[in-house]
Order: C-alpha cells, then structure tokens, then sequence
C-alpha cells in the first residue's frame, strides 16, 4: 500500500487536523466525537448537515461553510460514523430553526443517522431527513438495499444548503431536498480499484484491459466487468442508462456534473466532460450548468461518474448562489 | 451458568478472535463489499475490552449493555447498529438475572436477532448476519425444548450459525452493500454473517470451558 | 495503459474543448494553434502569459481569468508548444501595456518562448520574461540544465497575474515575478509513474515499497528512489530542503502550497499539510496563507510536491486578491 | 550531387526511419526524460513530408528551410528549435546553389551543429544531440579534405554520429532534462543523439541509393 500517512489506525484524525489548519478561516474541526462545523456558525437558519465515511475527500467538510453545509461528519475511511458524533454536530448546526440530515442511501449511513435523529428529537431538536438516491447503476427493488447516494449529494448540499442560508424553513428545506433528489440521476466507472488504508491492498484488482462500470463510492466492484474502451464509447455507458432513467429529453435544461475519483487527472475528466455535453446536446438537452473535478471521491481510485440534475429556474437560482467552502466557492 | 464474570470472558474471546480474524473478514468484505468490517468489528471490540475492564457490570445484562453501546458508537457502518440493537435487546430481555439459564440463553438469543431483524429488514436468505443468527437461534430454541445444558445450546448455535454463515457463499445478496453487486455477489460468504458464527462460537468456547459451572 | 481519451494523438485538443465547454463563462480556446485567453480581454494592462506543456492541468490554461493569466498555450503532453501558439496568445493579451512570459524553466520551454518573444517583439509588442526555477531537488550549477520550475509558478502567476490586474506597469511586474521566483522554493515526490498517452506505459516503475525523491512535473524519475517511509518521515524530506535552501529562518512570514501531482487524494494531501504546517511552525516559520490541491500535476501521477513562498505585505496582499479563474476563484 | 529532389527524398526516408523508430526513442527518453521524443519526432518530420508536399521547393535550402519552420512549429520541445536551427542554419549556410557538393554539404553540416551549440549551448560530453553532430561534421571534414565523395562523406558523418550517440551511453547529461537525474543519468544514450544519428544515417542511406549520380 502507498499512501502518504502514517498509520491506518489515525488516517482520518490526522487528514482532519491538516484539513483544519488549511481552512481555520473556514471551518472548525471537533474531535472526539469528530465533526466539523463552521468556523463562525449562522444562527436563526436550518440546520444543513451530512456526513459518512471518510474516503470521499472533499465531501462532506469540503462543503462545510456559507451556502452549503452547516457541519459535517466524517466517520473511519468507507464506514458510516457513529451516532455520537451525528448527534453532537446537529446539536451545534441547530439554532432553533432545526436540522436537515442528509444522507447517502447505504445502510450503515442510514441506521446511524437514524439514531441520532432520535437522540437529538429526545433532546428537542427537530430534525428531519432526505435520504439521497441518485445511482442508476443499482435497481430500486426488493432485491437491493435500494439506490445508493453518489454524486447527486455534492449538487443537493450545495442547492439545499442555500435555500437553508436563504432562510427556507425545515418543511421547505425538506422539500426542496426531496426534488433535487427526484431530479437528478448519477453512475460511475473505475479504472482501477482503491486501496483501503487498513486493507492495505487494492479491493479489488481489474486486468490492464477491464473497467469496472456502475461502481458506487466505497471501492465495492461494480455491476459489470468490460473491456476498456475509447472515451466515445466510455460515456454513453454512463450517460444512456441516466438519461433513459429519469428520463431526460429534449428541451431539458440540466446541470452536468462530471465528477473524479480521486486518481484521474483533469485533462481526463475535461475530455470525458466535452463528449457528454456534446452528446446531450444530441438528445436536445441544454447543459446550463456544469462542475468538473474530484469532489466525491473514492480514495485514490481511478475513474469518474457523471451526474445530470433537471434545472428549474428556482433550482438554477440556488445553484449560482454564492458559496463559500473548501471546496466550492463562488459569488462570495 | 451464565453471569456477569462469564458474559465479560465470552466478549473478551470474542474481541481476541476477531483480532486474529481481522484481515479474513476485511478480505470477505473487500469480495462483496467495501473492505471495512474486520477493521469496524476490531475497533468496536478492542473498545468493548477497554469499557468492560472500566465498568465491568454485576450481572449478565448489564456486561452486554455496556457492550452494546460502546458497540453502537464506536463501530459505525452497518454492523455497528446492527450488532448494539442486537445485545441492547439481549441485554433488556434478560433484565436483572444475575446467571441466566438455557432458557434465558435461548430469550437473549432471540432477543438478539429479532433486534437485528427490526432495524436492518432483512429476511433469511438475503445473505446477511441474520443467515447465522436466524438457525443459531432455531438450534438454540430446539436445543432448550430437550432441556439441554447451556453448553450443549450454544454449540449447537454455534454450530448452525457456521452452517449458516457458509451458506451465504451461493447467495444472491438482497441487504446490505453486497446487494449493489446484484448476481456478482453469488459465491462469495458474507463478512457479517460470519463474524455473526465468530460470536456465537465465541459463547460456545466460553460455555464449553466454564463446563463444570454453566451445565 | 488505462485513460479516459479516445486517442494519444487528440487528447490535447480533446480534453481543450471539454474545457471550453466547461468554462464558457471565464476562457476562450482558440484552435490551430492552440491557446487559451479570457473570454473578455482586459485592456490597458500588462498581459500576462504562461504555457508549457500538457499534462499538468489545471496548469496553465486553469489560471486564466481576472486577476491571473491573461492567456495561456498549452503544447503536447509534457512538450512545450511551439512559437507559433505563443506568438498568437502574446498578440492576443497585448493591449499595448506589454506582455510578460511566465516560462517553466526547460531546455524546450525557454527556447520555443525565445523564439516567440523575438517574433513578437518583430511585430512591435513588448515582451518580458522570467523563468521560474524553484525545484531546489535539482543543483543548480554548470552541470544541469538549471533548476526545474515547479509548484512556485503556480504562486507566482497568481501574485504576479494581480499586480497586472490592479495596473503594474511592465517593468514593475517582471521585478516583482522576479522577486516572486527568488523568494519561493519547492520539491516533489511521487508514489507512482505516470503514463504519457503517447508512450502507452508507465514512464518508470517503482516496486511497492518504493519512492522517488526529488521528481519534476514530466514523469521523469528523480534524484533518489528510497523506500516508502511514513508521512511524518516523508514530508521533512520535501520540506528540509525546501527551508534549508533560501534559506527560511525563524520569524518568517510564508505561503505554503501543498500539491497532489494528479493521483493522489485530497485525504492524504490534507494529511501532508498538516504535518509540514507543523514542522514549520517548529521552526518557528509561520504559515499565514496556504494552498492545498491538485494545482500543478503529472497526469494520473500519485504523489506531491511542497512548495514555500516567503511573504512580505505586498505579496500576502497580492495573494489575498479577487482571482477569478476555472481552477483557483475567490474575491469575487 | 545533392540537389532539391535528393533533399526531399533524405527528408522523407529519415521521416519513415523516425516512424519505425518512435517506439524506441520514447523508450530512450522514459529512461532519461519524459518520454516524448519518438512523438514528437514523428509528429514533426510527418508534417515536413506533407509540407514538402505542398511546397516541394526547388533547391536544396529551399527544402531545407520548409523542413525546419515545419519542424519548429511541429515539434516544440526542446528538440524543436534545436532541430529547426539547426536545419535552418544549414539552409542559409548553402544559399541558392542548385546542387552540393562535399564542400558544401560539409558547410551545411557545420552550419547545422553551429546552431544546435548556438541555441542549446551544450559541449561534447554533455549528453546532447552534440554528441552525435560534433563527431559527424569532424567526420566529414576529414572526408573533405581528402576530397572524397559525397556519399563517402556522409557515410563516414552518419558512423561518425551513431558511435557518439552510443557513446553517450556512459555520460552524465549536463544539459537537456537528463541532466536533472544527476548521476542516474549514466548507462542510458541519449535520445536526441540517438535521433540525430538516424538523421546523418538517412542523409548517408540516400546518398549510397543514388551514389551514381552523387559522386
Ligand atoms: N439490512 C441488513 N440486515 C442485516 N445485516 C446486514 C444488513 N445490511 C448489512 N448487513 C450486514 O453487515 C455486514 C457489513 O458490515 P460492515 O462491513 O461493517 O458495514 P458496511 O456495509 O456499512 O461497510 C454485511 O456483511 C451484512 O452481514
Ligand atoms: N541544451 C541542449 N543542447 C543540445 N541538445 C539538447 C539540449 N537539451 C536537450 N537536448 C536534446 O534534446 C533531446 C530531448 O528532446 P525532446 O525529448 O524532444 O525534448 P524535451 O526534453 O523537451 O522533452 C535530448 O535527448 C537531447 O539530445
Ligand atoms: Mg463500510
Ligand atoms: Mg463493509
Ligand atoms: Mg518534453
Ligand atoms: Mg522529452
């Protein structure tokens, strides 16, 4: 395993002293339990939370700060955190106003938000919960635990966050979460596996010539092994079955989201972009928006997903609102 | 017969084994799932070592209570919450007993999975921890009808939740990460079930070794 | 080799017009010959350019906006582009006020830029150049090519493209690049290879447990291949050369720029800052701005490299001014 | 005699040897460099056979000079300016003559090396393209003083250049991006020495094809 760390065991305490050094005007780390706040909270707001494993750097305490993200909670690399730590971050991110749980669809992430939904409601904050479902590369059956939460979260927090700093209330933030979540739809490919740091080797090993297509976020192998294959052909395996899902068409006005891995490089991810607007301008589809670059990650996998959320004018609205985090700022 | 001192002896040896299984049960997880829940169940148990030797209970309840919190926030993920509700339902089914009998063992066990069966939905054969807990708990109750020693239960749990655990391998997962892998998961045992099997025959050794005092 | 391109032969151009897409708003890229400029040109000021070759992304054409490069000519991955391009991005960001070449220092950089500069100067636009040489890993002496420029170009066009933008005159921005280049220092290690699409393989191979000290930004190996050490052991051989070389002492004011080399996640960068944040501050160094990212990267290399600027006011508020650009925004 | 269509045909072979050779000049420059110079050796010298093409020229510094703007707008790099002055050196050097003799292929030889020195400031030893051209015009020289043919010339130019470009091979690059390795520089030859070598062995090959009209 090569990794710049020193020991499995303190990888993420030791990612998130550096991460508070770097951004002390931005953001407060907590540890014990571990969360991450705003370095000056803004009261008389909803609160806007999220967290899971860590491994997905800059999500979630990228997006903590003005127009996004009142706290965040990273748990050990690829695993839900705890409810202490849920807890302790909606308490802070509560000024009476109460407490928006985002969370990605796995079960792990679910149970524990969960919990801590109840602890803060016996506490008297009130909290609600959307549960984000975004890939397409998992069916919603009886057979599955459901859609997993992937790159449509990084466009959820950021649109749901700002209604919240706009001064929406709980019921609407709710809301709002909700329709972001029914308009957007997300899949991935890996090129190559991540390492664990305390696996200590790849998840999964793939031949020089195979991509794994539908991965999620945590390094789990995808729902189907291929040949690799030129960009061309690459992106409308991800592209197609979102476009079909929703379905998108003609006359949609979208934001295109082309998100990295971790391990691919821009001039990847840029040329990756350029063919999937191309080919939603084919189907009629206008990119209003768009974000290129690693923001919910998998370690150092190799790869990328792609995200298309169906704008509206209030959806649009909130996206250019202004933001300043870690990770994402403009406007501001 | 069960008590507080026996119930601490059956976690300890627990924690051990899964220390020394840490690595098979990341492997098992990195197959299907995404490489955690040997590193998940090591730190949860070494935490439980630490919190049993601080506070170690007066009677069997109050050992698996602490168990069960100290599991619940310091695992995470899925087992984390499926594992606490698992002992914190045990831990409240038995109530104050200060040694519990095999009928008790067999209310606990029951306790246990029908805990995880409320929080993580899943029905036997969606090859999860509930495909060892599910038979453990029908060998445990078939064992206590014949008026069976604790010992004599929990092998038999024991051994029902190994059989269990191994035939998870040609499931198609329906719960869990393994799901999102859809008919790749097939021919793979699933980690939780196994450190499911690692628990109960965990409470075998214990019971086994304590023989003279716990028939 | 495992890319997200269709072609070796295209995957500039390629990744260029995802890139255009993307950032319509802020650059327009120009084709045959390839270069980059703002979208709505600023008059009246000193323009300032940079290139070199691809691979690095988001250097260069990622700093063109307000208050960075006016233009940008990226050439074939990890070559300089020819004078052509640059000629064509130093007529199209001259208003005038004169143009500065921002020019990495490499045997192919410095010449084609040479040659550019006399056939601008040819046609009556006023051109300066400084070479940036901050890699303290390479010996500058009569035996090298002289030092490498590496991560204090990112630092550089950044303070440099500001002092532009408030109205510096040509002279005044070519001292204080000057200033800028003698004043910031830097070394790298990387993890991995990377793979030149055109070579279809890994540029060097590195057993599991080992390391390049010391490397550039083109894949080439470095002065050193040691064993993997952890993080805590790793970073003060970057960092101990760094401050050994200026030398920085105690009292200092610095900027310090932590850079994944395109590979490696924020998790470990963050990692990394925290412990070079530390060791500074042990030094009795103190870290009054700070970057951490992939800025300046060798493809899909895993890896990274810590770059030092010593401040003083006008360069911390330089630092400090509106940019606006795809790969580095605030103040606006 | 060496006249404009002999130039083109020179160009044109070296422009196929370059292609044959990409591989390996990647492979020398992986080693050392960045891996590049087979591409970008090939990217140019392909564009100076359409640009030959489409302006054929009619003497050999006509031809010669179209090969180096092309190659200086193709190639970039450090080889780009470095080949292109070279070739333009060596067009000026021979002005408007229809045919070269010895003399005057020795002049455009000079020439050539003069602007690779001039621009890259390198010496002999230094682990450069130098190595291959010093010993090629020293070569020639020779041969020209005696009065030998010209394909004798370029014979004894392209020997001369290929054992300096293996010569290199135990160096310490001083210029160049080798130079950065230092010390790992050595036991590796020097890809642009090694491209300049297939130059000067193209120049000869073309000169032995048509060694009737050439002497
Ligand atoms: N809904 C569920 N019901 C019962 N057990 C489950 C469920 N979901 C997951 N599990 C169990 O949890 C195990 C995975 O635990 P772990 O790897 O620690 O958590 P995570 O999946 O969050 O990474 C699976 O092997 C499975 O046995
Ligand atoms: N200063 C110099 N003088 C002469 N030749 C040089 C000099 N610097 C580099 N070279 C030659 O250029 C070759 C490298 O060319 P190429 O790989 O195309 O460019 P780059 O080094 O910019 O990637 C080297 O092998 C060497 O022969
Ligand atoms: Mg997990
Ligand atoms: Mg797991
Ligand atoms: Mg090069
Ligand atoms: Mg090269």
């Amino acid at each position: 395993m090569k990794k710049i760390i020193n020991d499995p065991n303190t990888v993420v305490q030791d990612s998130l002293r550096g991460f508070a050094a770097a951004h002390a005007d931005l953001v407060q780390v907590h540890y014990d339990p571990d969360f991450v706040t705003r370095v000056t909270p803004k009261t008389g707001k909803v609160g806007v939370i999220s967290g899971g494993g860590s491994g997905h750097e800059p999500l979630h305490a990228g997006f903590v700060g003005t127009g996004m993200l009142d706290a965040a909670v990273p748990g050990a690399v690829f695993t839900s955190p705890t409810p202490d730590p849920i807890l302790a971050a909606t308490q802070a991110a509560d000024s009476g106003a109460g407490v928006l749980h985002i969370v990605k669809n796995y079960t792990g992430d679910v149970l524990n938000f969960e919990t801590a939904a109840e602890l803060a409601s016996a506490e008297g904050v009130e909290v609600r919960a959307v549960i984000v479902d975004d890939d397409v590369a998992v069916k919603d059956s009886l057979y599955t635990a459901g859609r997993r939460g992937v790159g449509g979260t990084v466009l959820l927090e950021k649109i749901v966050g700002s209604a919240a700093e706009r001064g929406d209330d709980l019921l609407a933030v709710t809301e709002l979460a909700e329709r972001v979540n029914a308009n957007v739809r997300s899949m991935g490919a890996a090129l190559s596996s991540c390492t664990v740091p305390h696996a200590g080797k790849p998840t999964f090993e793939l031949a020089d010539n195979e991509i794994e297509i539908g991965i999620g976020i945590h390094g789990e192998p995808g729902r189907q092994r291929v040949n690799l294959v030129p960009a061309d052909e690459l992106v409308p395996m991800l592209l197609d079955p979102i476009v079909d899902d929703l379905p998108f068409a003609s006359g949609d006005n979208v934001l295109l989201f082309v998100n990295g891995m971790g391990g691919t490089p821009l001039i990847e991810l840029y040329l990756a972009y350029g063919i999937a607007e191309k080919q939603l301008a084919d189907r009629g589809i206008t990119v209003e928006r768009r974000l290129v670059g690693n923001y919910i990650t998998s370690l150092e996998m190799q790869g990328f997903s792609i995200s298309v959320l169906k704008l509206d004018d209030e959806l649009r609205e909130l996206w250019d609102a202004p933001v300043n985090t870690p990770a994402l700022r403009w406007g501001v | 017969m069960i008590d507080a001192a026996w119930m601490r002896d059956a976690l300890t040896r627990y924690a051990k084994r899964i220390t020394e299984q840490r690595e098979y049960l990341i492997e098992l997880d990195s197959a299907i799932g995404d490489a955690d829940h040997g590193a998940n169940m090591d730190r949860g148990m070494q935490a439980v070592v630490v919190a049993l030797a601080d506070k170690p209970g007066n009677t069997p309840a109050e050992v698996l209570k602490t168990a069960a919190t100290t599991l619940i926030s310091k695992v995470g993920g899925a087992a984390g919450p499926l594992y606490g509700t698992a002992l914190l339902r045990a831990s409240i089914a038995v109530g104050d007993q200060q040694t519990l009998d095999g009928a008790a063992t067999v209310t606990a066990l029951v306790a246990a999975r029908d805990g995880i069966v409320a929080r993580g939905k899943a029905e036997i054969g969606d090859k999860t921890m509930v495909d060892a807990w599910e038979p453990a708990v029908l060998a445990a109750q078939d064992a206590a009808a014949t008026n069976s020693p604790v010992k004599e239960i929990l092998s038999l749990a024991a051994q029902a939740a190994e059989q269990g655990a191994e035939g998870t391998i040609p499931l198609i997962a329906r719960k869990g990460r393994a799901s999102y892998l859809g008919e790749r998961s097939a021919g793979h045992q699933d980690p939780g079930a196994t450190s499911s099997a690692m628990f109960l025959r965990a409470l075998a050794d214990t019971a086994a070794e304590n023989s003279g005092a716990a028939t």
